[in-house]
């Protein structure tokens, strides 16, 4: 229990730092980066010592939850909790280290920016939610933290407002994230109106229990799926990453590479209790499809971060895929691994960028610093860059001996031993294995492309430097986790070729029970022994490793060829295929997709309901004056009467009784004599009547 | 048979009317000395006998209910309650006449004449007792519309009252010859008593009727009846149309009571307040679609006047329709809403005249550009204005709600859904151009430049103060007036 | 041949061409003959219902003060018509028409 | 038909002819005149229902006194110099359609109407009749004896004031 | 006298005041108006500490607190009284509040601030004693009270278009109102003997009969619903907004528009129970439509008043729908988010008035970059937009959740399509304050002030409301839980 609070304290310390920083964030010395910073790095500390309690203990039920009362209704209550147990632990600790080495960097890729005190509140306060959709137990707190997290997004990506691009590239980021959120509350309705409850344990315990079971269930699965796809920008909500790239490279890296979009992975591994067959499949198959997809198009891609940010979003793929596949370890673990050499790119990119943007700033040239087309020969410049970016392009692309090799493996392992049980879904290793083959070869396309070869801008040459000590040491310091060895230190040996060994594994065990029960397998005629759930890479293993390596390598022996020796054209290729290559270029005309269709109607449609308020209501109350603006809009599809019809209103109908009346008031008494006359007629005929 | 004697003691219950007699005669002597006539000492003469004459009413208040000269005329509670009522608006009128008729002899004894008509309009039960009260405030009136001889405006006021009067009183007069002649008597009381027990033709007894509320109808501008109504008041002097708007519609609603209710209607029991007509006319109905056409009318031919009189008049024509809504379900409640309708009606109407009055007395206009931001220069005026039309209007707290409020818990009462929601609907049609004043006052801005504040003659504000008052007291605290129409409300009885 | 209804039709008749004079007449004082006519058909029904309905002499005494009341009407009216006849030069009714809508 | 009745048609037609002439006759004076005529029939009809004193009330106040006003009134309100003192018509259409309606309704009603007929003979009353209308007229009928002096005040008041020209 | 009557009448008294005034003294005439509204504050605040938060009210008397019961007309069972419970106090307590703010937010009316601030404290006294009132003849007179200085102060103190709202705006409200009037002439007789008394009204309700609940129960909607605004009886709110001046909006939109859904609350629904249930689909429908329509028509406009206007609308279906439900969660979302939306909107419609008082004008795409010239304005901002489009954390995401959590059992659909009006919310807040705040600035702007210390202090309470509200909800709950709980017993048992 005190480590729990231990944990609260690490939520919370972010928080209080924010508030320092945005009320006196200006007036403190060095604007408060180090309060900021140091925060963090004393999270991180503490994550430590709760990972390492946990380790000592060594116990995969280890589980500490604290309750409270937040809401209550006397009729109806929505208490909070918190929980501890291995896989926050390790979420912790990831997110307290990533935080914390990025907050450092930071220091010297912000420094000059006029919103730099700013800048470190927004990163605590992003601190301050990603930890709380770690630590809440409850699914409503997840889901507050899950917004505020999309909040320090939007604020951050945003952060130089004054670029139209980043403005946009956060309103939008939001907006997509909504959409997904959107989907995670409706899931929530779901679980609550029939549970009753939003804790994690108790919906355990009801989906246990067959509370809730069946489509709807099903419905809840895949709807907190697209709370996921949303965040972690799994295909179709994927178009805000790329585009978040806006931001300062810390925080792509941070956010949008490390650890929020991470939180979607995240998620899922804490419902994966509920997911039944079909909405696992469905995430194996977005997930799947994601990876490969978004591989496609970084493979064109010329900007530095948006290869990085396709990259992103095809790994957050793989996880997704993992889980799907039943996976529940390997996809858990890939997001550990992942977020460290993502982070590493990212800064990587950041430290290139930074040389770039002054080298350029320098000679006075407007060339896009991010262009990977400008760059070149880089390495003999920038030395720790270079290897440390190198060390994370072998991890991502899998090579042996590093982090991702072990971690990708299980996943691709998951894969093919899930198709071996159920032929019919062979796509997805294949969606696996082609995407590492193309992952493999786009990132050494960057790297050959950026740290080989010939600066592009000659004259800038002579200006590009390392960067700064505040920036390589974390690079440094990224790198480091790069390897396997990390990972694979078990209980009390350390196993280099077997990836399913190692302390995560014996921390990380999946739930005892899932959704998934044999009678309600749909897409299997097979039943399942209960104890081969869920499907752990084992048999396929091998396999797996073999062909792993096989496409790797070949991917990366392509890119060489391609781009060091040159004896593959990539432009003949392209002109081969000019419409692969111009959708993948286009990354498949998405947005273009969205533009056309959903944002349009919804313009169209508000575009509408103004008009409706403006003409229709007001004209209908307000009467002739409308009649004009109600013509122009249906001339010449009904005539006059028709609308005179339609927008003679209570009030022009008011206005004509009365003009009416009036017309009586000739002023001749004789005529009125006559309406007296009448007037009676009229009152007799209508009593006879 | 009667004898001398009765009549000698029915006099003491005619003090009221013998009083108003009295001081006609006064004012007309007056009037033709010289010396006497130069000295304002006319109004205070008319003032003196009106305030006389109430003083007689209220004493009647005490007295049993009973016929005087012969089945004439009843003294009862309903009775005195009205002559109390006019007699309170001549006093007004008389004060709002100073500064505009200052030593007009034959006005005042018009005026008062015409008092003396209303008096019995709303106390006579005999036939030609009616047509003669009638005729005495419809010539009266006639004269008094078209006081302003010289002026074109004025003198054609007078001739379409008159000759929209004759005609009127003329049906009126055809109609009773019928009832006469169905009945063989010449008391409403004793027509109804006769008319119940009879079978009778519906057609004939509707068309009499429907001849007779011609004749009464016009009184009150009640549609169809009302055609003469914006005419007249928009030519007569403002003080003059002050008086119509409240005297003689009044008068007309009394006498419509009277008709109504004691003359082709009959109490269901002593004790329950509720009537039923003679014949099988469904009056209820038919008064229920009259009224609802007469605030329509009303309502929709105000909203595109310019002129305030005119204006006012259109709605006087609505306010006659929403005291008929009193009249369509034949009940105690309804008559009672009635009777603190009018009373209301006579603090906020004479309220808004007056005012229009003391305005157009210094901007020699009553056209509402002319108003455009006079709430600087006029501020009290104004103000009193906005709280009059705020209460025609029927928003609280303001009298004008309550009497509203009243009007329409009757006709829920009785279950006449329909025409609540008329009203309903006509109450927020009126709030647009009564609003259309307040926007003009305090929201436009001035057309010219001459900020200079408004010289109000000190009596217009003293009665508009004096109406003032109590159109919001009686909006907060309104049980003492309501007691008041209930103990009023006792014209039941039947001829001996 | 002298029955009520025949008396009542005269007094119709006579009502009827009263209103028709009201009416169509543009000379304000033929419009007030109309008027008298109107009065008159009244009184004839006063006298014919008294006279056939009771033998009473409410109808006689009716019809009298009906008178008049006629008189006076006739008086004032023609003051009236002689004012507008001095502020406007006409007496036609169609031209008195300065106050309207 | 009795010579009684003759007669009796002879003034009805009198009456409503007369009446036809005031409306339709084109000069004022022969309307004023032809009023004259119908204003007799209506007396001789009186003296047919036994109300001989009314008759006479009718020939001198109603003939002596408004007609002859009236007629004043005719000769003050034309210029003496036109001599074709005429009173066209308006608004035929309107007034036949309302005056045949009107007509239509009150006659359908008095025949319709089942009217009480006398069983008494009338026979004595008309010498009773002058009597009798000056003893009602002193007790049962005194109230409205005297506000018709008071609405003949008024007549009085408001006619000279209307005539007078405007002094000051 | 009680504390009802004071905290009605002290308002009023201090509009009395100001009348005797002299015209020129505005200092004085803003300090009692100060003092007024101050009071009235304090003493709604030492309530608020004696508030005993168990005791239900709704239709019991003896349930009620600080209860002032006098005969007022005795022919007509008129009473004067007054009571409070958890559905009125928390509105009572929003209005006293904002009331307060809005005298500082009126600082630089600039012209007739005498009349201004007179009209202002009667404005205030007819809101409270509409809150107070338990007879609803003085409730029907404290309600009328409210639309003359209303429509005094949109109309002389407005905008360009000020005369046509006004009277838009009185012409709707006046029709509806009247309708409730009927209705409670319909009650009045209905109930033997005939009563005003609103718990009385309740208790009996069993022997209304269903034609009579159907037919009222639509009378009196209509009324509230001009009032609330329900679709298709909105068009005078963006107008009156438009043209009212800041302070007024902010009253309209934070209290006026909670006065339609109070009304259903207080006295339909317990007042006709059966026609509550059978129409609750119905309102839960125009709910949804009032959601997605304000969304909707939010996000198609240029001027930014008209915006937060229509965001107003959008806002009050969230309470529609969750009164719609009788879940727990339901009802005590939508007071919730009745406050919660007094609050936020009342922050908006400031910050409205605070970049029209600096650029004198409101259209969108005019602005730009404003961000960099006034950064504590953007900060406060975007809170105010945070919080409207339901950003958990702050006040406006709680209730919307639990309207939604509400709803969501009883009517799924509708609450699904509900839900997604929460991102076309986001989307036009976001899209707007990019178009205000984002990009380059222009140069014309770059001299514009930042917001003053008075603006601040306007804003300030509210912000730490809505946060705390946020974070912590159980405060105002607590005020109001037992009491809806107990009227949901009684409207659907």
């Amino acid at each position: 229990m005190t480590l729990l609070y231990l944990a609260i304290i690490i939520w919370l310390l972010p928080l209080l730092t924010f508030i320092i920083q945005i009320f006196f964030g200006n007036r403190l010395p060095r604007k408060g980066d180090w309060v900021v910073v140091g925060a963090m790095f004393i999270d991180l500390a503490l994550a430590l010592v709760i990972f390492g309690n946990v380790i000592y203990k060594y116990n995969p039920d280890f589980r500490a939850v604290l309750q409270f009362d937040w809401i209550s209704l006397g009729g109806q209550d929505f208490p909070l909790g918190f929980v501890l147990d291995n896989v926050t632990a390790v979420m912790l600790v990831v997110v307290t280290l990533v935080s914390a080495l990025i907050f450092l960097y930071s220091i010297g890729y912000m420094k000059g920016d006029p919103l730099y005190s700013r800048y470190f509140a927004y990163l605590s306060f992003f601190a301050f939610s990603m930890l709380g959709v770690v630590l809440f137990e409850n699914l409503f707190g997840i889901y507050i933290c899950w917004e505020l997290v999309g909040l320090s997004s939007y604020l951050l990506i945003g952060f130089w407002f004054e670029k139209d691009s980043a403005s946009d590239a956060g309103k939008k980021a939001f907006i997509t994230n909504r959409v997904g959120d959107f989907g995670m509350f409706l899931g929530m309705l779901i679980v609550f109106s029939a549970l009753g409850t939003f804790s994690l344990e108790g919906i355990k315990n009801g989906v246990e229990s067959g509370q809730l079971s069946g489509t709807l269930l099903t419905a809840a699965g895949i709807l907190f799926f697209m709370g996921a796809v949303g965040k972690s920008a799994q295909f179709p909500l994927h178009v805000w990453l790329p585009d978040a790239m806006e931001g300062p490279t810390p925080v792509s890296a941070l956010i949008h590479a490390a650890t929020m979009v991470a939180a979607g992975v995240y998620l899922i591994v804490r419902i994966v209790f509920m997911l039944t067959p079909v909405s696992t499949v469905v995430i194996a198959y977005i997930g799947g499809f994601t990876a490969f997809f978004a591989a496609t198009i970084a493979l064109t891609q010329n900007d530095i971060k948006r290869i990085l940010a396709y990259s992103t979003v095809s790994q957050l793929g793989y996880m997704m895929l993992a889980l799907g596949t039943g996976s529940y370890a390997a996809g858990l673990f890939h997001l550990m691994t992942h977020a460290f050499f993502k982070a590493l790119l990212f800064l990587g990119s950041g430290s290139i960028i930074y040389a770039m943007h002054h080298a350029l700033h320098a000679v006075n040239n407007d060339a896009d610093p991010q262009n990977i087309n400008n760059m070149g020969g880089l390495r003999r410049k920038m030395k720790v860059t270079f290897w440390t970016y190198l060390v994370a392009t072998l991890a991502i692309s899998g090579v042996p001996f590093t982090s991702g090799f072990i971690s990708k493996d299980a996943i691709l392992a998951g894969t093919l031993s899930f198709a071996g049980r159920y032929p019919q879904h062979f796509l997805l290793p294949f969606f696996g294995f082609a995407a590492a083959g193309i992952t493999a070869f786009y990132m050494f396309r960057l790297v050959f492309k950026t740290f080989f070869g010939e600066f592009k801008i000659s004259e800038a040459r002579e200006h590009i430097h390392e960067s700064g000590k505040i920036m390589t040491v974390p690079l440094v310091g990224f790198a480091v986790f790069c390897f396997f060895a990390f990972y694979t230190a078990g209980n009390n040996s350390i196993s280099l070729s077997s990836p399913g060994e190692g302390w995560f594994y014996d921390l990380i065990k999946p739930p005892e029970q899932t959704a998934m029960t044999a009678a309600e397998m749909p897409f299997s005629e097979e039943i399942y022994e209960q104890e081969e759930l869920p499907a752990e890479p084992g048999a396929s293993h091998s396999y797996a490793i073999f062909l792993s390596l096989l496409i790797v390598g070949a991917g990366i022996v392509v890119s060489y060829r391609t781009y060091i020796s040159k004896t593959i054209s990539a432009e003949t290729w392209a002109a081969m295929y000019p419409r692969l290559y111009r959708g993948m270029y286009n990354k498949w005309y998405i947005d273009e997709f969205y533009h056309a269709t959903v944002i349009k109607l919804i313009f169209v449609w508000s575009a509408l309901c103004r008009w409706f308020d403006n003409v229709i209501i007001d004209g209908i109350v307000n009467g002739s004056a409308r009649i004009t603006v109600i013509f122009s809009w249906f001339e010449g599809k009904f005539d006059n009467i028709v609308i005179d019809g339609i927008v003679n209103g209570i009030a022009n109908a008011t206005q004509i009784l009365g003009w009416f009346t009036r017309q009586f008031q000739t002023g001749r008494i004789q005529n009125y004599l006559v309406g007296f006359l009448i007037g009676i007629f009229v009152i007799i005929i209508f009593r006879m009547m | 048979m009667v004898d001398a004697d009765n009549i000698i003691k029915d006099l003491q219950f005619f003090y009221p009317e013998i009083v108003l007699t009295v001081t006609i005669l006064f004012v007309i002597i007056a009037e033709l000395i010289p010396s006497i006539k130069k000295k304002l000492i006319i109004p205070f003469l008319s003032l003196a006998g009106l305030l006389l004459s109430i003083f007689f009413s209220v004493r009647l208040f005490d007295v049993q209910e009973r016929f005087l000269f012969s089945n004439m005329i009843i003294v009862d509670h309903l009775g005195v309650f009205f002559r109390i009522f006019f007699a309170l608006a001549s006093v007004i009128i008389v004060l709002l006449s100073i500064p505009t008729f200052k030593r007009a002899g034959e006005y005042y004894a018009l005026l008062l004449t015409a008092t003396l008509g209303m008096y019995l309009m709303a106390s006579s039960t005999h036939i030609i007792m009616i047509a003669l009260s009638l005729e005495i405030v419809g010539i009266t009136c006639y004269v008094l519309a078209g006081y302003r001889r010289s002026e074109r405006r004025s003198s054609e006021a007078a001739l379409k009252y008159m000759l929209y009067g004759a005609v009127s009183t003329g049906v009126m007069l055809y109609g009773f010859s019928f009832l006469y002649g169905m009945s063989g008597e010449v008391n409403i009381y004793k027509i109804r008593d006769i008319l119940m027990l009879e079978p009778i033709d519906n057609l004939l007894l509707l068309v009499s009727v429907i001849f007779i509320l011609a004749g009464i109808g016009y009184k009150i501008a009640m549609v169809p009846f009302h055609f003469w109504c914006p005419d007249v008041y928009e030519g007569a002097p403002t003080p003059v149309t002050t008086f119509f708007s409240v005297g003689p519609k009044v008068a007309g609603i009394a006498l419509l009571i009277r008709f109504v209710f004691a003359g082709i209607s009959v109490q269901v029991s002593e004790t329950v307040e509720q009537w039923i007509s003679i014949g099988d006319i469904d009056l209820q109905f038919m008064l229920a679609v009259l009224s609802a056409i007469t605030m329509t009318l009303g309502n929709t031919a105000a909203l595109a006047q310019r002129n305030l009189k005119r204006l006012l008049a259109y709605s006087c024509i609505a306010h006659a329709g929403y005291i008929l809504m009193g009249f369509t379900m034949f009940t105690g409640a309804g008559i009672n809403a009635v009777l603190f309708y009018v009373i209301v009606y006579l603090f906020m109407n004479f309220g808004a005249f007056i005012v229009v009055d003391g305005i157009a007395l210094r901007l020699k206009s009553e056209n509402i550009d002319k108003y455009r931001g006079l709430a600087s220069r006029a501020p009290y005026l104004c103000f009193a204005l906005t709280v009059f039309l705020i209460s025609l209007t029927g928003i609280p707290p303001t009298a004008g709600f309550i009497g509203k409020v009243l009007l329409f818990a009757a006709v829920i009462d009785s279950k006449l859904y329909w025409l609540a929601v008329v009203g309903a609907v006509n109450v927020v049609v009126s709030l647009y151009y009564y609003f259309r004043i307040i926007k003009a006052m305090y929201l436009e801005k001035p057309i010219s430049a001459d900020e200079l504040p408004l010289a109000i003659p000190r009596i217009h504000i003293f009665l508009t103060t004096l109406l003032l008052i109590p159109t919001i007291y009686f909006g907060l605290f309104w049980s003492p007036l309501r007691e008041w129409t209930t103990f009023s409300l006792n014209f039941m009885l039947s001829i001996d | 041949m002298i029955t009520l209804d025949s008396c009542l039709i005269i007094g119709a008749a006579l009502f009827t061409l009263g209103f028709l004079a009201v009416l169509t007449k543009r000379n304000a004082i033929s419009v007030l003959m109309g008027v008298e006519l109107i009065l008159n058909a009244a009184n004839i029904n006063f006298v014919a219902f008294g006279f056939f309905r009771s033998y009473e002499i409410h109808g006689v005494l009716i019809a009298l003060f009906v008178i008049v009341i006629a008189v006076s009407e006739a008086a004032v009216a023609l003051a009236i018509v002689l004012n507008i006849y001095r502020n406007m030069r006409t007496v036609n009714l169609d031209e008195v028409d300065s106050l309207k809508k | 038909m009795s010579g009684f009745d003759i007669v009796f048609l002879f003034f009805a037609v009198i009456t409503i002819g007369s009446a036809a002439l005031v409306v339709f006759s084109k000069k004022i004076t022969h309307a004023a005149f032809a009023l004259m005529f119908s204003l007799f029939g209506v007396a001789g009809l009186y003296v047919f229902l036994s109300a001989d004193f009314l008759a006479a009330v009718q020939i001198i106040i109603y003939i002596g006194g408004i007609l002859v006003l009236l007629l004043f009134g005719v000769l003050l309100t034309v210029k003496i110099s036109s001599i074709t003192i005429t009173t066209q018509s308006t608004q035929r259409i309107w007034g036949a359609i309302a005056g045949t309606g009107l007509f239509i309704l009150v006659l359908t009603i008095i025949i319709r109407a089942d009217w009480f007929i006398p069983e008494k003979d009338p026979g004595d009353i008309y010498f009773t009749q002058s009597r009798q209308i000056g003893e009602r007229l002193m007790t049962e009928y005194l109230l409205p004896f005297e506000i018709a002096s008071v609405l003949l005040l008024a007549a009085l008041i408001g006619a000279m004031f209307m005539i007078r020209s405007e002094d000051k | 006298m009680g504390f009802l009557t004071l905290i009605t009448f002290i308002p009023l008294v201090g509009a009395a005041i100001i009348t005797f005034l002299p015209k020129g003294k505005i200092a004085l005439i803003k300090k009692v108006s100060v003092a007024a509204t101050g009071l009235t504050l304090l003493l709604t605040i030492i309530m608020l500490l004696r508030f005993d938060r168990t005791m239900p009210g709704i239709n019991k008397e003896g349930q009620f607190q600080f209860v002032e019961h006098h005969k007022w007309i005795e022919v007509f069972n008129i009473d004067y009284f007054m009571g409070v419970d958890g559905l009125s106090f928390p509105m009572i307590l929003l209005t006293a509040l904002l009331c307060f703010l809005c005298v500082f937010a009126s600082w630089n009316i600039d012209r007739a601030q005498k009349g201004y601030f007179a009209l202002f404290l009667l404005l205030e006294t007819g809101m409270i004693g509409t809150f107070c009132s338990l007879d609803f003849f003085l409730f029907y007179i404290f309600w009328e009270v409210m639309l003359l200085p209303m429509y005094f102060l949109i109309g002389i103190w407005g905008g360009p278009r000020r005369e046509y709202a006004a009277i838009k705006f009185f012409l709707y409200t006046l029709f509806g109102s009247l309708l409730m009037l009927l209705s409670m002439l319909a009650f009045y007789f209905t109930n033997e003997p005939h009563t005003f008394n609103m718990l009385t009204i309740m208790q009996n309700s069993i022997t209304y009969t269903r034609t009579f609940q159907y037919w009222v129960y639509i009378a009196l909607f209509i009324g509230f619903a001009i009032k609330v605004p329900i679709f298709p009886f909105h068009t005078w709110l963006p107008d009156a907004h438009v043209e009212a001046p800041t302070p007024i909006s902010v009253i309209l939109a934070a209290i006026l528009l909670k006065m339609g859904t109070y009304g259903l609350l207080r006295i339909s629904y317990p007042m006709l129970p059966d026609a509550a249930n059978y129409f609750a689909y119905g309102l839960a429908i125009l709910g949804l439509i009032n959601i997605l329509y304000g969304a909707f028509a939010a996000m198609a406009q240029t001027d930014l008043k008209k915006l937060v206007a229509y965001s107003s609308i959008s806002h009050m279906g969230y309470v529609l729908l969750g009164m719609s439900v009788f879940t727990s969660a339901g009802i005590n979302g939508a007071v919730l988010q009745m406050f919660n939306h007094g609050t936020i909107t009342a922050m908006l419609f400031l910050i409205v008035g605070v970049i029209y008082d600096r650029a004198h004008h409101r259209e969108i795409s005019g602005f730009g970059g404003l961000g960099s010239q006034m950064p504590i304005y953007t900060g406060i901002t975007s809170f105010a937009f945070f919080a409207s489009f339901g950003l958990p954390g702050l006040s406006g995401f709680i209730s919307e959740a639990m309207v939604f959590i509400g709803a969501f059992p009883v009517y799924k659909y509708i609450t699904v399509f509900a839900v997604s009006g929460v991102i076309i919310t986001a989307g036009y807040f976001l899209w707007t304050l990019q178009r205000i705040f984002l990009g380059k600035l222009q140069d014309k702007y770059k001299t514009l002030p930042e917001i003053s210390g008075m603006e601040i202090f306007t804003l300030a309470p509210l912000m730490i409301i809505i946060l705390f509200v946020g974070v912590y909800p159980m405060p105002v709950l607590n005020l109001m839980r037992a009491s809806l709980n107990y009227l949901i017993e009684v409207v659907h048992p």
